[in-house]
Order: structure tokens, then sequence, then C-alpha cells
């Protein structure tokens, strides 16, 4: 008996986190990216369908789905349909063991697994596999190159991306990821040994882009290059389940970042007078942009609205200290607050760096990554037992 | 009745003449590489099994079954390599087709 | 009574596929039917507790080997990997001896009686395998990693023609 | 039941009902969606040529070469795991013996390097 009652709060926990990335990941990642490329090309991006155009990808995926499935000619059909479950589902899988913060008196993660970051891993390899099976079963030259391409990029960003775990995986002295937000309660691992943490942190970044294939590492499906490389040849909602992969991947990326280096939901506790300080700041760019010459140019308006909200949190945070409440906010927001800020991260690079090329690409990834990484390990390695 | 080391031993067991069958029968030259991942793979299970039934204390079975996966990428990598290079010499890789001592 | 049938189910897993792999006539759906069997395959480590080589597992075998291999595929056989014929003659012989081998196997099974612990059994973590390998078995992590460079070396050799 | 069994079976059903949710999409549109194939849909778009030749062209070498450098350095990764974990009780021989390994295999990436294995072009 009580295996079925395992299974069946498994299964609820997986169709609300499915529907948390479905909803949240895609539609609404999708979404912000339009909105945010928008702002930076300084246009509005969707604002036509329901308020603020907050409906449009709803509308998207409901015209997707009345699109017509088109299976290219002798191209294997069971491999090109399960290519998109593959992604779909292995992004998905990322999620088992992110911790979302604290609450009802336990950790709210899906499964604490020991061996937390390596499964991490081990499933951000499996998508290589869908992506190759696509490339290969749509029986088109350029889909079976982008398939190539994108395949041997994603395996050689792979290895630093491991390589900026074990560093983590090192200082905190356990896989598990609950094990390592906990280990950061003293300090976050961006800050520890100090330039090695932010070399890590930058290293992981990298990697992270790269796996999820976004700019500037998005070569294999450049519209420029290879007609949307290995996803040419699908049509209708089997793209918006590789969509749904891509984005539910970076989502994860996103918030495994956050858990490694920025202390998942843990609440960075500055002194009182740093907030003030940051709380100061904020206000004064929100009038200096608001009252000065610059308040006729349309771009920096969302900044006022950002510089204003920036300067509430420090309120907030001030009033908490001086209230003596130790966790002022509760954790979730801290959680969603990182993450949001590093995918924010993620589509602002979109539009600020040129594309690399293959060559560059791979270069990067096996003569700077790579070494950048393991000197790294050593070198913390050595501070960590010998130099003690 | 609760699984014991015999389960194991059998599934290895049929896994192993799987991948045995696989090797045997497949003419081309990539597929008995995946023949002999299988066989690998039904080594790694009764090497878990063991450790685990026979010497639960100990962790050698699993310090085995990790060498066992490193030297198989290394045998697959290599066996590869060879296929690669019998490919660009012979335009083939049917195994039955490369019967010249040299090329 | 749950972990029989979870077992099955396991089995399942990873037998269907392993056999899609030894007979199927598409070169790349067998390359591919790999990937199930070495999940099932990692499902039978997690019903051992041996959850690291479960990981391992799923991270080289699912994800490095199966990669090169499909690599391979494409880049050799191109189009005529599907339509050739992918048996040789000897399938009825191939069968026989790989059954014959089985029953062999099993009829020592059946015959040895295996030392089974008895009591509870205790479970394992990445720690102690760490410290096996650093302390009991450093010869062997050391070997492993000169026969890691000899066969990227070998590799690399056999691969690339001197232009 | 042992923590280990239940996580990963978390993991199991997780996988199962992902596909499942997935799976109920693509029937949707197979229910909703018109299915008209004509021969000129079914062509592969090779930005507007008609498709010639056989779309599994062979490549270059070079894919493999990076897939068998991912190999072995992804295997490497295997040791540095438990390494990573347990090498600060361990105290300074683990990370020597560590040191030793990783520079055994720096050789081999140095190699691959200079015999241009890395190269793209």
């Amino acid at each position: 008996m009580a295996w079925l009652l395992e299974i069946l709060k498994a299964a609820a926990l997986a169709v609300l986190i499915f529907t948390f990335l479905a909803v949240v990941g895609a539609m609404y990642g999708v979404y912000l990216e339009r909105k945010i490329s928008g702002w930076i090309q300084a246009r509005i991006g969707p604002k036509h369908v329901g308020p603020y155009g907050l409906l449009q990808t709803v509308a998207d995926t409901v015209k997707l789905l009345q699109k017509e499935h088109i299976t290219p000619r002798r191209a294997d059909a069971l491999i090109f349909n399960t290519a998109p479950l593959i992604v779909a589902v292995a992004a998905l899988l990322d999620w088992v063991v992110i911790p979302f913060g604290t609450g009802f008196g336990r950790v709210l993660v899906v499964r604490d697994i020991n061996i937390g970051v390596l499964y991490f891993a081990a499933m951000a390899s499996i998508t290589v596999i869908g992506i190759l099976a696509a490339g290969w079963a749509s029986n088109n030259k350029y889909a079976l190159l982008g398939g190539l391409r994108s395949a041997s990029q994603m395996i050689s960003y792979e290895i630093p991306l491991a390589l900026g775990i074990l560093w983590v995986a090192m200082i905190a002295g356990t896989l598990s990821t609950v094990g390592i937000v906990e280990a950061q309660r003293g300090g976050w691992f961006l800050f520890k040994v100090p330039p090695l943490g932010l070399l890590a942190a930058v290293l992981f970044l990298a990697a992270a882009t790269a796996e999820v294939n976004r700019v500037p590492f998005d070569l294999p499906e450049a519209e420029s290059e290879l007609v949307a490389g290995y996803f040419a040849e699908y049509t209708g909602m089997r793209f918006a389940l590789f969509q749904l992969g891509e984005y539910g991947e970076m989502f994860g990326m996103a918030a495994l970042a956050s858990v490694l280096f920025l202390g998942g939901w843990l609440e960075p506790n500055l002194p009182v007078w740093v907030w003030a300080a940051l709380g100061v700041a904020a206000l004064a760019t929100a009038a200096y942009v608001r009252f000065s010459a610059l308040r006729t140019v349309y771009l920096l308006r969302p900044i006022t609205a950002l510089a204003v909200l920036g300067a509430v949190l420090c309120g907030v945070m001030i009033l908490g200290a001086v209230l003596g409440r130790s966790p002022v906010l509760p954790s979730l927001i801290w959680f969603f607050a990182k993450m949001f800020a590093l995918v924010f991260f993620l589509m602002w690079m979109r539009w600020t760096y040129p594309r690399l090329r293959l060559d560059q690409l791979l270069n990067l990834s096996w003569k700077v990554l790579l070494p950048a990484g393991l000197l790294n390990l050593l070198l913390t390695g050595f501070l960590l037992t010998v130099a003690r | 009745m609760a699984v014991g080391l015999t389960h194991y031993l059998v599934i290895s067991t049929i896994l192993f003449c799987l991948g045995l069958f696989g090797v045997l029968t497949r003419r081309n030259a990539v597929a008995i590489l995946m023949g002999i991942e299988l066989m690998l793979n039904a080594g790694n299970i009764n090497l878990v099994a063991f450790n685990r039934y026979v010497a639960p204390g100990a962790v050698s079975g699993q310090v085995f079954a990790l060498v066992v996966i490193t030297l198989a990428a290394c045998e697959a990598a290599v066996g590869l390599a060879l296929v690669m290079a019998a490919y660009r010499g012979l335009e083939t890789i049917h195994v039955d087709e490369i019967n010249l001592m040299k090329w | 009574m749950g972990e029989l049938a979870a077992f099955t189910i396991l089995s399942a897993l990873m037998l269907v596929p392993a056999v899609i792999v030894v007979t199927s006539r598409n070169i790349v759906r067998s390359a591919l039917s790999l990937v199930p069997t070495f999940l099932g395959v990692t499902g039978f480590y997690i019903m051992l507790h041996a959850e690291y080589v479960a990981g391992i597992q799923v991270l080289i075998y699912a994800g490095a080997i199966t990669v090169l291999i499909l690599f391979v595929i494409m880049l050799t056989e191109g189009g005529s990997g599907t339509m050739v014929r992918q048996v040789t003659g000897q399938v009825p012989l191939g069968a026989m001896a790989a059954i014959w081998l089985a029953f062999l196997i099993l009829v020592t099974l059946s015959r040895t009686t295996w030392p089974v612990a008895r009591g509870e059994l205790p479970s394992y973590s990445v720690q102690a395998i760490g410290t096996a390998f650093l302390t009991n078995y450093v010869l062997i992590f050391e070997v492993t990693s000169l026969v890691l460079l000899i066969s990227l070396v070998g590799a690399i050799v056999i691969a690339r023609r001197e232009e | 039941m042992p923590k280990v069994v239940v996580d990963w079976l978390y993991v199991g059903v997780f996988a199962a009902v992902g596909i499942v949710l997935t799976v109920i999409p693509l029937v949707v549109v197979w229910l909703l969606a018109p299915r008209l194939s004509l021969p000129q849909k079914q062509l592969t778009y090779e930005s507007g040529v008609i498709p010639f030749g056989q779309a599994w062209a062979q490549f270059n070498v070079r894919y493999y070469l990076f897939a068998l450098i991912f190999v072995v350095f992804d295997v490497e990764v295997i040791y540095l795991y438990p390494w990573a974990v347990v090498f600060r009780d361990l105290g300074a021989f683990a990370f020597y013996e560590m040191l030793v390994f990783l520079l055994i295999l720096f050789v081999g990436l140095i190699y691959a390097w200079r015999k241009g294995a890395l190269e793209w072009v």
C-alpha cells in the first residue's frame, strides 16, 4: 500500500512541476524574452492579446494545437516523434533536485537525491541524444548538420559545466543540492575563496548558456546559418515541445546556478547600513532618470520602475532588520528573485553579444574553459588542504 | 517474495547472452561494439549485485563497476577509432567484407 | 510485493530494447534503443542502493558512449546503413551458441549456493566510494588515468590520417 | 522503504508523467489538425531548392575527434566527483593523488591540442 501512496504523491508533484514548467518556463519565458528583447531594441513587444500582451503565448500555443504535423518523406517516423519527447522530459527531470525554499517546516524540494548535482548533469547530457535523434530522423541535410554541430557544441560544454559543479561540491563537501544551499549559510559560494568563486561561477554560467544553445552560443540553430538547425523539419506542436524543452532547461540552469553560487533560497544577511546605502542609490537613480533630461527617453522608463522596486525592497529589509525578524522575506521570494535575475541576464546577453563561430566556440570550451576549470579545482584543492 | 541475488544473476545472464548474440550475428562493426557494451553492462549488474548481497559492508563491487565503466568507455573510443580508420581505408565497416590482412 | 513488481518492470524496460538493439534492421534505431537499456540497468543499480554508480551510468553510458556511437554511425554509414542487410549468414548458429551459453550459466547458477549476507544491509554513499578510491584502491586510481591517456592518444592516432 | 529507492521512484514517476503530459498535446493535434499529405508538402525544406541526393552525406572525422575527447574527459569526471566530496577529510595526500591523476590527463589534452585534434577547420 505504501508504494501506491508514494507513486500518487509523486504523480501529483510531477503534474504540478510540469504545469509550472510549461506555464512559467515555456509560455512566460517566451513572453518575457519577447518583452525584454523589445525593450532592449526600444520597441514594445507583444501587447495586444490580453493585458500587457500577457496572453500572447497562450494564443500562440492554442494556434499551434491546430497546426498540421508534417513528417518529411522517408523520415524515420518513430524517432522523428520521440526526439521532442526526450528533450522535453529531460528538461522536466532536471527539476526533481532543485530546492525552491523552506515552507511548512521542511525544504520545498521534490526529492533531495543524495547525488543531486550529478543527477542534474546526467539529465543535461540526455538532451544531446534527443537533439541527435531529431537531426537524424528528419532526413534533411541541414537538420542533420545542425544536429551534429549542436550535439558537438553541447558535449564540448558539458565538461566545463561538470567542472563548475565539482568546484561547488568541493567547497560544500556534498553532492545534494539542499546540502549545498545549507553550506552557503555562512556566505554565498560566489564570494568564497574570493577570485576562484567568481571564476567558477563565470565558468558555470558560460557552460550553462552553451548547454541551452542560447546566444552567443546558438550557432547550430542560427537563422543565418542552418535554417533553424535540427528542428528545421518540425512543425506545429512538436516544435513547441522543443521550445518547452529549451526554455525548461534554461530555467533549470538558472535555478541551479542560483542554488550553487547565490545561495538558493537563503536571504543575503547584509548589515543594515548596506541596505540603507543600496536603497538611497536606487532612489537616486530613479529620481535622476525621472527628472533629468533622460525622462523623454522611452527606453529608460522601465529603469525607474525597477529602481523604485529596489528601493522598496531595501526599505523592507531595513524594517525587518530593525524589528529583528531573521528571515525578513519568505524564502520562495528570494529563490524566484535570483532565478529570474539570472534568466534576465541570459536574455539580456542574447541582444548584446555577437554569435560565436563554431571553431571559436569549440576553442573557447576546450582551450580556455577546460584548462581554467581544472586549474581552478587544483588551486582550490591546494588552498583547502595543503595551505591550511 | 523479495528480490534475491538469483534474480539479478538471471537477468544479467539474459542480457549477456543477448549481447553475445548481437556480437556473433551482426554485420556492422558498430553493432558489434553495441553488443559488447551490453555484455559489459551485464557484468556490471553482477558486480553490483554481489557487492550488495554477498559483501554489503565493502564498496569494492561498486568501485570495480566504476572501473569497468571507464574501461568500457575507453574500449568504445578505441574500437570506434578503428571503425573510422577502416571506413576511411576500405569504404566499408561490414565485418564480413573486411577480410584483407593488410589494406 | 512492490519490489518484485518494480523488478519485473525494470527488467522489461531493459530487455525489450536490448532485443531491439540486437535484432533491429535500422542501425540508428538499434543505437537509440541502447538508451532505454542503459536506463533499465540504472534502475537495477538503484534497487541495489548503488546510487553513485547509477548516476555515473546515466552520465557516461546514456550520455557519452551512446553519443559517440551515434556520431560514428552518422559519420560512416550515412544513408546506406538502413537499407543494407545487417546480419551475417550465421544467425541460427549464433542464436544456438548464445542460448547454449545461457543454459550453461543458469545451470551453474542454480547449483552454487551463494554466501548471501544476513541482516540489515547498509546503504552506500559517495563518500565511501571516494575514500575507497583514494585510500585502498590508489593504484587502480592512478593506472586508470594512464589507461585513459593511452586510449585517448591511441584513438587520435588511429582516427586521424596524417595528411 | 529506503530513501534511495523512494528518491529514484519519484524520478521514474516524473519521467512517466512527463512522457504522458507531452504526448497529450500531440494527441490533441492528431485529433484537431488537418491531415493532408501532399507530396510537395513532404519534401524536406532546403530553403526553396528542390532537395536532391542523399540527406545523409558523410562528414569530416573532426566530429568524431571531439566526441572522443569528450568521452575521455567525461570518464575522468567519474573520479573527480568522489574526490571532490571527500578530499577535505582525507587531508593532503588525497590532493597529491588527484594532482598526479589530473596531470596525466592534462598531458592527453596537450597532446590532442598540439596534434590538431581540437582544430575545427
